[in-house]
């Protein structure tokens, strides 16, 4: 039944994309688009959340795919979570979409391929969910990859943004084989492909080994982690940001519950040395993504490197899991699972909050870079709230939702000492550690973002243009923020409708959640770690409001007076005088200076008046030592390769010849 | 094996073979371009002659045809053409360099006991006295093929390509008595067409390149 | 729910709301002693705090919601950190509210919203605080998060509740790996309070200040809030500190001569350790704020140390 | 049986008849009229072999099967869509005088008289014939490439003329061999070179002999396949001739080579025992597939570097039917449909995406999407779906080919992964620029007819979304034929 909607959501889905074609006019396509997305989006998210209340696996199997291996669906909790993901955050994201469109695209076969390909974006997630058998998870996985590819490629006539879909395509699509093998390593084992039957399949360990390790290459190329991250901040940044809300917020999400599914469903079995694979990587990611975040100035490119960092994390819950799941504690797998999925969510709602927010920015100041932007608090005051909430939560600052992921993070680690080897505990503490690191690197990063972005005074005059966006796009960010303050307040019970899923994959589910009554939140054990969310927002607004009441004034007679900034007496400031993204930053890359590789140049001044020009550009270790090289290696390679055609025809004879005689020998 | 318990007719054929794969010596060994025509003429009668005891010898009467053919095609048609067309294009004193005959000798001597090394199985096998023809005609398929490779003209090529399919012919002759006709009258057909076509792209490349050599032939390529 | 626990809890917060401006009153004091000066009276912060709130409230044209709204927000956030920490008594209703963990999250977010206060106006000062102070925090939180840890895994709890209840209540153990993590939380307090020598309270030499350089453009009611936000920081720090390593005399039991021998152990304790701050202040000078990063990162390599020495020493 | 012998008779009277009115107007339209004559007839063909089993003609000159039936199907398919795109393409050429009337009426007689060959070579039951049948596909097209006459086209000629024809001399050789073997078992000699009697006779054969005829076969007949390294006149031929041309060469001419080297397979197989057969092919497959991936990277002219992808591709079928077992060789099989099916669409819209830029170097065609957006999308679709990116037919294949791949030879997989991915590399970086982007100045919307394309991709998306049962039962006959047992 639930099944039969989330299909009815896909049909929905593809309608988008279908009606999208023939319209007249932008605004009406876009509107119908985006309505039918909508749609779509709430028919799969409330399949999917009742897939993971209700606990139970439904089955289906589509007259569609191979002869022999028609198309099987399946929805069961884990599959259920994700697909309230990707549909609540497509139908919010449907509400911010058709304004943006409108204002931001001019010509209609423009308008038509983002509609088209959008639509087809958003059913290849639903179906890669759905998906029960590895031909449809491929079909639909790929299918994901080439219709984002064209919403990369939308504004295909600035030369980079070509580039970056070339590089993103070509990822996705490496990745894709390394899953297609990962999968033909199972069913090689197994009696066929559909996941039923590779579960049934029984590996050697070396087998399972290169089972995993292909998987996670191929599925960590989609979701971005280091070193497989390099498409991320290319990719992100071209697309329009409705559709990077969805790469980032979602698609990476969708890449993470393949891994899982593979993992926890298909493999079945742990291995500690996968958990502390999963965990160092994990580390690295969050923070070199974080650090690499910090030093940019793009904004979006930012958010994306912020999505590696985040990514990252999800990824350390899940090798803590697979970790004790290896060691025979289920309870604390269970645990770093709920802790990744968590985390999941939450960097679903705000990283699209924030990147809609990005989208609200640019769109209004016409700006990508931060140190032009400044004071569009005061512009655009609605959307500052939002992406302040945003910039809260994804610093994992109480009372909100990223900081419930990342203290459930904290507790599984914390639970550490229970593993039998001291070198997985080490590693475990050195994860905690970098895990530290990288919250406080976050906060840095976004007050950096919130900082430079919407206080201060505008560093540029377009910015000075710029105001309050639309309703449809106030209400998407809106609703995504009072998620995250929902999730924030309320953990314990979006962790005990999550239950189901451990339960499903663990055989065992967090029965301590709510040990210490509701407004508590206590994963392991009352005494053990306890949060009262609900308590913390209260306490706040009473010590808020006591102290406001007593100092109120017009109680104390003594109003407020406005006079200009303080000058040290030089005159008035300019906005130059402020801190730019790049200085804020500074002490940080001072401190930190060998993880980037920094081309900084400051040209002397030319005539008298104009100061000279400093420019400091952060690349990426990863591209320029790992990428690039390969890339010239295969060039050489081809290079050599043509020499056999060299154009003279007695050679080409003469191969025919050689060939023919080295075969005889052969053969006899 | 004893030479003297064949029949005459064995040993008649077992000689042309022998004489077939000197001529493709000769051919690989000559440098004027009439001269080679010549040569290549010699050994389609050489080919013919197989055919025609091969026919009586066994009755088998189809090989008429195909004897025929070869005689219209490889001894007469063929080569007249390719004269007039030398004549025609003016090279027949063109004397053509070969790198190094010597080595492309010893490289051919080389061949010939290749093929008697490559088809000695099939020899075991066959209870046909003329079945060593078979290493033969290999031999002179491969010699062939060194033709085209080691010469340069357009012409010498051709001769080499035509050469390679009496090679052919031979060995459907001698060592099986012959294919059933169609194929043969289908083979047949392809040499004549080929031929024309190969007549035909003489003049091309001579408008075109004007030269026959081959090795002006290489705007076609990768390399850069 | 018992309602005497909570009269106590919101007794403790208030008391601690109330001590804080003594504590660095008497830190000022003891120091002014070492140094041969007449210093003021320890209770002069009273005095500051009541002037500063009777002053009117002066403020930049340019300055947002935001702006107006940190002064209580940091004030509140830090009040309700200090309402978990267990001061004088063990078991009091607000300390399982939320665990250390949490705690640290309270300071991140009072930090959070002063450095973007810092920055609304668009003053060189304003930035250039907030910088300093995001540089110096990403150091020094992840260092006591870790030294925190390393307590959090002997004691098998989060809760600063359960960790002093634990070592009240086991036999007396020592640990090697406490002696690293107190280190480190000993230099994590003096870099958060800003305390020399990462940060001078008492000067307000632009190129050197940090804390202050933030709050530079507040005036009135709201500087005095976030002073006092402060001084209440340190003080938590300070009971922390205290009450983790050497718990010894706070209350068990919520009964009269408990809860009193525990506010005089209390009392003892924060003032052995304004003294060992004063003199520490006394005797070291100010380092460079370049230099700062290698203190702090040799906070957090000691802190992991602990950590380390924890797991493969002292688990069995 | 009467189908069978009006799919052999239409294209040769065709080709007759065009060869006198084949320079006036209606040529491309009566060319068309005959093809689609042809593929009628082909379907009722088909439609008998799948209600009725295989056909024997009496004395069995012919002899239609599952195996041969869905690629005589295929060619008259792909031909007719192709002459739908040939009439105005070479209206055009014809138009801007890359071509004169003598050149039309043998441009378009040769086009029926190729089909012809390449349908004879399927339907004959005779070796030998396949033989003459394939070299008679050379004769026909070989004056084709040469077409417009300039030095390179006649360069290129001249190359796929001598290359092919020693090649094919070798498979001569390799046929000669065979017949040989034959008779020594068998008494009537006109029966020896029929693969219906060969097939019983199978098992009886010398080893020996096949093995050494197989090489011959395989060096010959690869040659047309274009395997590396005897696949160096392929480009040429590809790139220079007129675009029609290429889209039959590439999508059919090498399935029929293919198709010869499968049939003597079979042939050998049962009597050798083993695999080595395969082995041969495999190691053929691999290194074209691997060589033709990486010098995809270095091409300069559009049409060159499809061709390049047509060996890389053809690398892989020949690898899979080296492979054997029933997985691989279905998958070929669909692969051998999918590849002719979106190659031809490929080649189709790259013919009007060079006379929209009036050149076929890759650096001055840009900004199709621009310019003339149907071209543009076919061109960016059709080169996704040869690259195996679902929802097309191509991944289908390709997932089997993997698959089948990873339960018999895991560690070769690592070489086909990358392959794929230097291959897709290789392309995509090329066709990007072209589609995307600012159209330059002074190019011109053409008259273009992508009905075929569209029709080929839709095909291609069926086949990528769902395989029809009729014909994966019809594929699975083919590879029952073929390894002995099916997927089904």
């Amino acid at each position: 039944m639930y099944l039969h909607l989330a299909h009815f959501g896909v049909f929905l889905a593809l309608l988008a994309a279908a009606v999208s074609l023939p319209v007249r006019s932008i605004s009406t396509g876009a509107r119908m688009a985006f309505t039918l997305l909508g749609l779509s989006g709430l028919a799969t998210a409330t399949s999917g959340c009742m897939g993971m209340l209700t606990g139970c696996s439904l089955n289906l199997v589509l007259p569609i795919g191979l002869p022999w291996l028609n198309s099987h669906q399946h929805l069961d909790p884990l599959a259920g979570f994700f697909l309230l993901i990707v549909g609540g955050v497509t139908a919010i994201i449907s509400l911010f979409g058709p304004s943006y469109v409108i204002g931001s695209v001019s010509n209609l076969a423009a308008a038509r391929t983002l509609a088209f390909f959008t639509g087809l974006f958003v059913a290849g997630m639903y179906l890669v969910i759905l998906a029960a058998d590895a031909f449809s998870f491929m079909v639909a996985w790929e299918l994901m990859s080439v219709a984002s590819y064209f919403l990369v490629a939308h504004d295909h006539h600035k030369k980079e943004n070509v580039d970056a879909a070339f590089i993103y395509l070509l990822m996705a699509q490496v990745g894709g084989l390394f899953i297609l093998l990962g999968y033909g390593v199972l069913a090689g084992f197994g009696s066929g492909f559909t996941f039923t039957d590779m579960q049934a399949a029984t590996l050697p360990v070396h087998w399972q080994h290169i089972a995993f390790a292909l998987a996670f290459i191929g599925f960590g190329m989609k979701a971005g982690i280091v070193p497989l991250h390099v498409w991320l901040p290319q990719a992100h940044p071209v697309a329009p940001s409705h559709i990077s809300a969805l790469m980032s917020g979602v698609m990476l999400k969708v890449a993470v519950y393949g891994f899982i599914r593979f993992c926890y469903g298909l493999l079945g079995t742990f291995h500690w040395q996968w958990g502390v694979i999963i965990l160092l990587v994990g580390c690295a990611s969050a923070l070199l993504g974080i650090l690499y975040a910090l030093m940019q100035q793009d904004l979006k490119r930012l958010l994306a490197y912020s999505s590696v960092e985040n990514i990252g994390i999800i990824y350390m819950g899940l090798g803590l899991s697979v970790l004790f799941a290896s060691n025979g504690n289920p309870v604390l797998a269970a645990l770093g699972l709920v802790a990744a999925l968590y985390h999941c969510i939450n960097h679903a709602l705000f990283k699209s909050l924030l990147f809609l927010g990005a989208g609200a920015l640019i769109n209004q100041s016409g700006q990508h870079d931060l140190n032009r932007m400044g004071g569009l608090m005061r512009l655009m005051p609605i959307t500052a709230m939002c992406f302040l909430v945003g910039c809260i939560s994804i610093s994992a600052l109480p009372p909100f939702n990223g900081f419930v992921s990342e203290w459930l993070t904290f507790q599984t680690a914390l639970q550490g000492t229970v593993l039998d080897s001291g070198v997985t505990k080490s590693i475990i503490a050195v994860a905690a550690a970098s895990l530290a690191l990288t919250g406080a690197l976050a906060a840095a990063c976004f007050v950096k973002v919130f900082g430079i972005a919407f206080l201060g005074q505008a560093r540029h005059q377009d910015t000075l243009q710029a105001h309050e966006v639309s309703f449809g796009m106030r209400a998407s960010q809106i609703l995504l923020a009072s998620g995250c303050l929902l999730l924030g307040i309320f953990p314990s019970a979006a962790i005990n409708s999550m239950q189901t899923i451990p339960t499903d994959l663990l055989g065992i589910g967090l029965s301590q959640v709510e040990s210490g009554g509701w407004l508590w939140l206590t994963p392991i054990s009352a005494r053990a770690s306890s949060y009262g969310a609900p308590l913390v927002l209260f306490g706040i607004s009473i010590a808020w409001a006591g102290a406001y009441l007593l100092l109120h004034p017009r109680r104390r007679k003594t109003p407020v007076r406005y006079s200009p900034r303080w000058d040290c007496g030089f005159g008035s400031l300019s906005t130059r005088n402020q801190y730019t993204a790049t200085s804020f930053s500074q002490p940080i890359r001072r401190i930190f200076r060998p993880i980037w590789p920094i081309d900084e140049r400051v040209d002397p001044p030319s005539t008298a008046e104009d100061g000279g020009r400093y420019s400091v550009h952060v690349g990426d270790w990863a591209w320029e030592k790992l990428y690039l090289p390969l890339g010239r290696m295969i060039q050489r390679s081809a290079k050599m390769v043509t020499k056999i055609q060299g154009g003279n025809i007695r050679t080409y004879l003469a191969y025919s010849f050689f060939t023919l005689i080295v075969m005889l020998w052969i053969v006899i | 094996m004893n030479f003297t318990v064949l029949t005459l007719a064995e040993q008649i054929i077992l000689t042309l073979a022998a004489l077939m794969l000197f001529t493709s010596f000769l051919l690989l060994a000559q440098t004027r371009l009439l001269t080679l025509i010549h040569i290549f003429a010699l050994q389609g009668a050489l080919l013919f002659a197989t055919t025609l005891v091969i026919a009586f010898t066994y009755g088998r009467h189809h090989l008429l045809i195909s004897a025929a053919l070869t005689l219209g095609l490889k001894v007469f048609f063929i080569p007249i053409q390719m004269q007039k067309l030398v004549t025609r294009l003016d090279i027949k004193r063109e004397v053509e360099v070969v790198g190094n005959p010597s080595l492309i000798m010893f490289g051919a001597a080389a061949l010939v006991l290749f093929s008697y090394y490559a088809v000695l199985p099939i020899r075991e096998l066959s209870m046909l006295a003329t079945r060593n023809t078979i290493a033969v005609s290999l031999a002179i398929v491969l010699l062939g093929m060194l033709l085209i490779i080691s010469r340069r003209k357009a012409v010498v090529q051709v001769v080499g390509f035509m050469c390679m399919e009496n090679g052919l012919m031979f060995a459907a002759v001698a060592a099986t008595q012959g294919m059933p006709m169609v194929v043969e009258m289908g083979v047949a057909l392809d040499v004549l067409v080929a031929a024309i076509l190969f007549g035909i792209f003489f003049f091309q490349i001579r408008t075109e390149f004007g030269t026959l050599d081959v090795d002006k032939l290489n705007l076609l390529k990768e390399v850069d | 729910m018992n309602v005497s626990g909570w009269i106590l809890a919101l007794g403790q917060t208030a008391l601690l709301i109330l001590l804080a401006p003594l504590l660095s009153g008497w830190i000022k004091w003891v120091k002014c002693k070492f140094q041969n000066r007449r210093g003021p009276i320890p209770w002069q912060p009273y005095r500051d705090l009541a002037k500063l709130f009777r002053k009117e409230v002066v403020m930049a044209q340019q300055a947002s919601p935001l702006f107006r709204a940190t002064p209580y927000l940091v004030f509140s956030v830090t009040v309700l950190a200090s309402s978990i920490v267990p001061a004088f008594a063990v078991g009091l209703p607000t300390a399982v509210i939320a665990d250390v963990i949490v705690m640290v999250g309270f300071f991140a977010l009072a930090r959070f919203f002063l450095c973007l206060a810092g920055m609304d106006l668009g003053t060189a000062f304003g930035g250039m605080g907030a910088s300093r102070e995001v540089t110096i925090s990403s150091l020094t939180e992840p260092a006591m998060l870790l030294s925190i840890f390393t307590l959090a895994m002997t004691f098998t709890s989060t809760n600063l509740d359960a960790m002093v209840l634990h070592t009240l209540t086991q036999p007396f153990q020592i640990y090697p790996s406490f002696i690293f993590a107190g280190m480190s939380l000993l230099l994590v307090g003096v870099a958060e309070c800003g305390r020399i020598p990462i940060d001078n309270p008492a000067t307000h030499l632009e190129l050197t200040m940090i804390h202050e350089a933030m709050i530079l453009e507040y005036s009135g009611r709201h500087l005095a809030l976030l002073e006092w936000a402060s001084m209440l920081k340190m003080l938590i720090f300070g009971v922390l500190i205290c009450n983790l390593f050497l718990p010894w005399g706070t209350a068990l039991h919520l009964e009269p001569t408990a809860i009193a021998v525990g506010l005089l152990t209390l009392g003892i304790k924060l003032m052995g350790i304004g003294f060992v701050l004063a003199a520490s202040e006394s005797v070291l000078a100010k380092m460079r704020l370049f230099r700062t990063p290698e203190l702090l990162s040799l906070a957090f390599i000691i802190a992991l140390l602990g950590m380390l020495g924890h797991v493969i020493l002292e688990v069995h | 049986m009467n189908a069978l012998y009006l799919t052999l008779l239409l294209p040769l009277t065709g080709a007759v008849v065009l060869a006198f009115c084949g320079h006036k107007r209606i040529a491309g339209r009566l060319n068309l009229l005959f093809c689609i004559a042809t593929f009628i007839t082909s379907l009722r063909l088909a439609a008998d072999v799948f209600f009725h089993g295989s056909i024997l003609t009496p004395q069995n000159f012919f002899y239609v099967d599952a195996f041969n039936v869905y690629l005589v199907l295929l060619n008259s398919f792909v031909g007719m869509t192709t002459a739908i795109f040939s009439s105005p393409y070479m209206a055009h050429e014809q138009s801007i005088g890359k071509v004169k009337a003598g050149g039309m009426r043998l441009y378009h007689s040769m086009y029926q008289g190729f089909l012809f060959t390449m349908l004879l070579a399927l339907l004959t039951n005779n070796l030998g014939i396949l033989w003459v049948a394939v070299e008679g596909a050379t004769l026909a097209t070989v004056l084709l490439v040469s077409l417009y006459r300039t030095p390179k086209s006649i360069e290129a000629g001249w190359k796929y003329f001598l290359l092919c024809g020693v090649g094919i001399a070798q498979a001569l050789f390799g046929t000669t061999l065979i017949y040989f073997a034959a008779v020594q078992i068998m008494p009537d000699n006109n029966q020896a070179l029929m693969w219906s009697v060969l097939y019983e006779h199978a098992s009886e054969l010398e080893p020996t002999v096949l093995l050494l005829a197989f090489v011959f076969l395989i060096v010959g007949y690869g040659t047309k396949i274009g395997l590396v390294p005897l696949h160096n006149w392929l480009p040429d031929a590809h790139s220079e001739g007129p675009t029609p041309m290429s889209a039959i060469l590439s999508g059919l001419l090498l399935n029929i080579a293919l198709y010869a080297v499968v049939r003597f397979k079979m042939l050998i197989d049962p009597a050798l025992g083993s695999n080595i057969a395969g082995h041969i092919m495999m190691a053929f497959g691999l290194l074209s597939f691997l060589v033709a991936g990486l010098l995809l990277h270095r091409q300069r002219d559009i049409k060159r570097m499809f061709s390049y992808s047509s060996i890389e591709h053809m690398g892989l079928i020949t690898f899979a039917f080296g492979i054997g077992g029933p997985l691989a060789t279905f998958g070929a099989l669909l692969h051998m449909i999918v590849h002719s099916l979106t190659k031809s669409a490929i080649f189709i819209t790259v013919g009007h995406a060079a006379q929209v830029c009036q050149t076929q170097s890759i650096d001055k065609i840009r900004g199709l999407i621009k310019t003339q957006p149907e071209i543009g999308w076919g061109l960016l679709i059709g080169t996704i779906a040869i690259a195996g990116l679902p929802p097309f037919g191509v991944f289908t294949s390709e997932f089997l080919l993997f698959s089948a791949t990873i339960k018999s030879f895991p560690w070769l997989v690592i070489s086909l992964l990358f392959g794929l991915s230097v291959a897709f590399a290789g392309l995509f970086r090329h066709v990007q620029p072209m589609v995307f982007g600012e159209c330059p100045t002074g190019q011109v919307k053409v008259k273009a007819n992508m009905w075929p394309v569209a029709v080929h991709l839709c095909i291609i998306l069926w086949l990528g979304i769902a395989v029809p049962d009729v014909l994966a039962g019809w594929i699975d006959q083919a590879t029952i034929m073929i390894t002995g047992k099916g997927v089904l």
